[in-house]
């Protein structure tokens, strides 16, 4: 789950990260009165789920509160890769001397969270990974042991040469790391880490993003979800227990497992077809989820065929084959419907299906190639 | 004639009691895996089936029954805990099939582990089996038959249909190893890789990768330097868009470093079969085992 | 540093162990107050650092508020051990079904913080472990990872069958080690934990000693220290940066470094003398150590010769010397005194005591057996 | 000739610009060991005394003169830190001279050093020396002169006492090791007299105890199983009164399992000479060495 950049200052604020100022703000005249309040030059920066804000023109520097009004209102709105901007962050704009980068990943190779720190901050930290990887510092963490004191002095060295900025920058790491494990994040990153004139290390911008599996234990974290900023059948499915991706395609896919629904996109394309959407109903199953798939699915107007690919292990067919019947008889389908079914139970889910009119295939190539002719009107 | 599990695997099995710990230890039972014990805090002294005897902790199961290996249905923020709990109750090998353990968790329980000397698998991850020995954790067992391929797989299902389809060409298989799809696991592919290649039953080796992440590439690398035995590999994912994350925290394309076309690459540098989709399999291992 | 009963009940009620309401009374009536309060039967306990205060009549139960006056009035005042009971502590009396004990040290062979429970509880624990040693378990904790729920469970089933008192009774395991590490403890411990007929598990009585180490860096821990329960001269030592322990000899003894302090107590004796204290003036010396513990040492009407033994290695002799001119310029001795003292600097000290009139020696043997005449009268 | 330090030792010292560190680097220097760095946060770049060049961080001083040993003079709130940046560092022996260090600090400290394989002498310890080699810490090397003797001791100006005493009747050491007085340290009797045992040129060892503890009894028992060379022991406190601390946190009895007649008595059961007083070892070790 990304989290805005005002929600992540705020966490890091609570760990004591230095930041300038900043409220949230959703109409111009709040953002105007945010700049009178700080009476300073101010930053209007949309709070949206993508990168490149900038670029897009939604970071906006802001002279006078009539200024803000004016940046916020062309701000508030506006698209961002497809996302509509809702909120805008009015903060003190700071003065800005130098700026670093900093961040956290939970890195699979070491497995470990890694740091990565640069000197060279403020732009994208994939562009200088790419191409000046020595300006890249990498330290994993032992997390049985945290982040120590001299390991975090070794980063803020290799950022300052200044023992009392590499001290503040130490400081700061320090409290990255503890906000990063506490918030239960796969990534955490203040980028840029901006030195002032007079001196300060300040936290000009902060990302985090958090393990989904964090969020059941930590209501908090939790929520600070903003559904508002997500494609609305996506957030359905979550809240179903679904993992749902939209994609452009006319083969909707009910899968069970992730590699077994990649994979069965894979074959759909393979087939000459296209998927239109990733699902997967998840390990333990209940009748309930495929009732909540089909809905989701039947709702994208592009569908014209769903193929079922479901191979039971902890999934148990017939518990499948059940959720099939009831979301039918509920909601009768106005497209054609291909079952692949196999695994646990399957004889059950079987003579379930038989009895309730269904048919079904154990052999995934066939079902596949069928969704893929019916979706195309073949057969 | 297998890896990992045989007929000597003495399974103790935590949360034996919940809906999916109790169904599928059946199962197990029925394949014919040795239960010897079950755990759930509290119902130390029933048992479970009429047969199998509950423990309130791993270490009394371990000390009265001699279990060697420890399976996990156990629900995602005690999974961790259930972990440690077997790494340090005497068992050698531990099956962890919870999904939705927090990744900041692996970071931890993996050096427990390690310090130990334990072998862990997964988390989320449906096990492995030995067909015609041992099954521990959710591959169904009839989709398998023993013979001569190892396989191995990042992913649950998928494992599934790729073993299903061997074992209708008539291909059975030594071992079936589910390593799990989480961005930590306790066995990565070399380790399986690795064991395989020691194996002196297991003369192929299928192996499932997915999109995200370098295991599959250094595992190429391994094949290249390391292995005698022919290795068929798969990519799961191909079509998958870039940044997405496809529901295995595992399948997200991270950089540059883990689309299914840079892996593919990998297997085919290192010599290895290519499956384009799963049927193919069959074809190309049943070359190889001749 | 020990702490008194309640205060280790406020850290660990901090941390959510479940403890019986309770209050500090220094007189009768406040204790009378408390019990009306309550509107129950309390125990008023003696809060002095010191065990067996229940043998030493330190606790009592108390049905009503006139009772709580009369046992507050016998208890205040009283002694124990030699220390005089200054606080009690009014507080609950709780329905008793079994005891059990709970503690945490840090061991040295295991080099780590180690758990000891008992079903025998209520007791001393040292008891126990000479008569019954099966009846405890040991658990040491890897601080790396910390306790862990199934170890907390471990232990919570070692103590009882029934899962919601084990749960119960792990929950406060956690609670405790984690006030243990946060407090910087050397020892903290339950004794007893109690399981209320209604099936509550409850911490009746708590202990806790700091380690000093941890003093400096947590100043609210630190802050819980009550002078007027030591003796006046250790508290004096201490607060100069002294180890300083009274024993009941004449020769006052200077050293530094506790062994050799440990060592030249034990020649004294060897010589047939008795040293009147232990006095360890540590590691880094300044001139200003020297001057109090000398005035600590004179303090002691028993004392009828002083003799210093230093050897100086991160200790510089020269600055001994410095203290002791110093010291003796402003308050001459009225006993005599016999100086040792070699290492570091050392012939700049004696250059210092030569040229203000003392004299010393470099021999350990010869100075201890001056001392000992000389305290005698001798010579 | 020696172990843990020689000629070949090149020390880094942590805090080399403190009160402490600098005056006790000055008389390192004038000993002969050969100090090539020194480590003060922000000070990199300067130098110490005109010809030790000082870093920011451990670091940076190890890979910049390939120093194999730190030694640590910073006040206690810093020392684990220290310890742990030198142990991750790539020197292979740190010494730790810092008294009141957390006990809980070292319970952290230690494994984290362990697991590095790094030897750590201390915390609150003296030192050692090599004479004629090389001095790290503390010990006064006047006091020291080269000869057949391996000591070490709890205590850090006992030690000296007695090296004193020893090398005024003409008796010279191979190393004498301070290893310190706190409840957890890095190096403790047993590891030293292993130590002493397969140093060809140790012929004789002088060991000082304390009260508190059992590290003494288990040392004895190491004596009497494993040793060969002669062992004289002794013990400080032995008048002691029970249960109170004397200033070193070793220094307490706790139980029945530290007092100074048990300690004795484990001397005496190893066959080991046992000093009453710092003198006796005079006559002990001379009696060992014939």
């Amino acid at each position: 789950m990304n989290l805005h950049e005002y929600q992540a200052k705020d966490i890091l604020k609570g760990f004591g990260v230095p930041i300038p100022p900043g409220e949230v703000a959703t109409t111009p005249e709040q953002a105007k009165a945010l700049a009178e309040k700080y009476g300073t030059a101010v930053m209007v920066k949309a709070q949206v789920h993508a990168g490149g804000r900038g670029k897009a023109g939604g970071v906006k520097f802001c002279k006078t509160p009539a200024d803000a009004f004016e940046k916020a209102t062309a701000i508030l709105g506006m698209q961002i890769k497809g996302l509509t901007v809702e909120k805008v962050l009015v903060t003190v704009a700071a003065d800005i001397g130098s700026e670093a980068y900093v961040g956290i990943i939970v890195d699979r190779a070491r497995k470990k969270p890694v740091f990565m720190v640069s000197a060279a901050g403020g732009i994208d930290i994939e562009q200088v990974a790419a191409e000046t990887p020595e300006k890249i510092k990498y330290h994993p963490v032992d997390v049985r042991y945290g982040l120590q004191t001299y390991e975090a002095m070794q980063l803020g060295f290799f950022l300052y040469q200044d023992v009392k900025l590499a001290r503040a920058a130490a400081k700061i790491m320090q409290q990255l790391y503890a906000a990063f494990m506490a918030s239960g994040c796969s990534l955490a990153e203040i980028n840029p880490l901006v030195v002032t004139p007079t001196g300060e290390v300040l936290a000009v911008d902060g990302k985090m993003v958090i393990d989904d599996n964090e969020l059941d234990r930590k209501p908090a974290v939790a929520a600070l979800r903003d559904e508002s900023s997500e494609e609305p059948s996506e957030v359905d499915a979550r809240n179903n227990n679904l993992t749902f991706i939209k994609l452009d395609g006319d083969v909707g896919c009910v899968v069970n497992g992730a590699g077994l629904a990649m994979a069965t996109m894979d074959l759909v394309k393979y087939y000459g077809g296209e998927p239109a959407n990733f699902l997967d109903i998840g390990g333990s199953s209940n009748p309930e989820k495929v009732v909540n798939a089909l809905r989701i699915i039947t709702a994208d107007t592009n569908v014209k065929a769903i193929l079922f690919n479901i191979f039971g292990g902890i999934t148990r067919t017939d518990d499948v084959a059940n959720g099939i019947v009831t979301a039918t008889k509920a909601n009768p389908l106005k497209v054609p419907l291909v079952i692949r079914l196999t695994g646990t139970n399957e004889e059950i889910a079987m003579k379930i299906l038989t009895e309730n009119g269904f048919s079904a295939s154990s052999d995934m190539d066939e079902a596949v190639q069928k969704a893929v002719a019916l979706a195309k009107g073949g057969k | 004639m297998s890896v990992f599990i045989n007929k000597d695997t003495k399974l103790v099995v935590q949360g034996i009691t919940g809906r999916d710990g109790s169904f599928h230890t059946k199962q197990m039972m029925e394949y014919g895996t040795q239960v010897v014990a079950g755990v759930t805090p509290g119902k130390g002294g029933q048992t479970f089936e009429s047969t199998v005897p509950i423990y309130n902790t791993v270490a009394d199961a371990v000390s009265a029954t001699g279990a060697n290996t420890a399976v996990i249905y156990v629900p995602p923020p005690f999974a961790a805990d259930a972990i440690m709990e077997a790494a340090d109750s005497g068992v050698q090998l531990v099956v962890c099939i919870t999904e939705g353990v927090p990744v900041l968790d692996m970071t931890k329980v993996y050096p427990f582990v390690k310090e130990r000397g334990i072998r862990l698998i997964g988390p989320n991850c449906p096990g492995l089996i030995s067909p015609g020995e041992s099954k521990v954790g959710i591959i169904p067992g009839r989709i398998c038959t023993p013979g001569p391929v190892g396989v191995v797989s990042r992913s649950g299902t998928l494992t599934y249909e790729i073993v299903y389809q061997l074992t209708r060409a008539g291909i059975g298989q030594t071992s079936c190893v589910g390593i799990g799809g989480d961005p930590i696991n306790g066995t990565n592919f070399i380790d399986c890789l690795a064991a395989f290649e020691a194996d002196p039953h297991t003369k192929a080796v299928a192996m499932m990768g997915e999109i995200g992440g370098t295991d599959e590439q250094e595992a190429a690398d391994f094949v290249k330097h390391h292995m005698t035995k022919p290795v068929v590999g798969f990519i799961a994912g191909q079509t998958a868009p870039p940044g997405r994350r496809m529901g295995h925290a595992g399948a997200i394309i991270s950089g540059s470093a883990g689309t299914a076309a840079e892996k593919i690459e990998a297997f085919e540098a290192a010599g290895m079969g290519v499956a384009k989709r799963p049927l193919d399999f069959v074809e190309l291992i049943k070359a190889r085992l001749k």
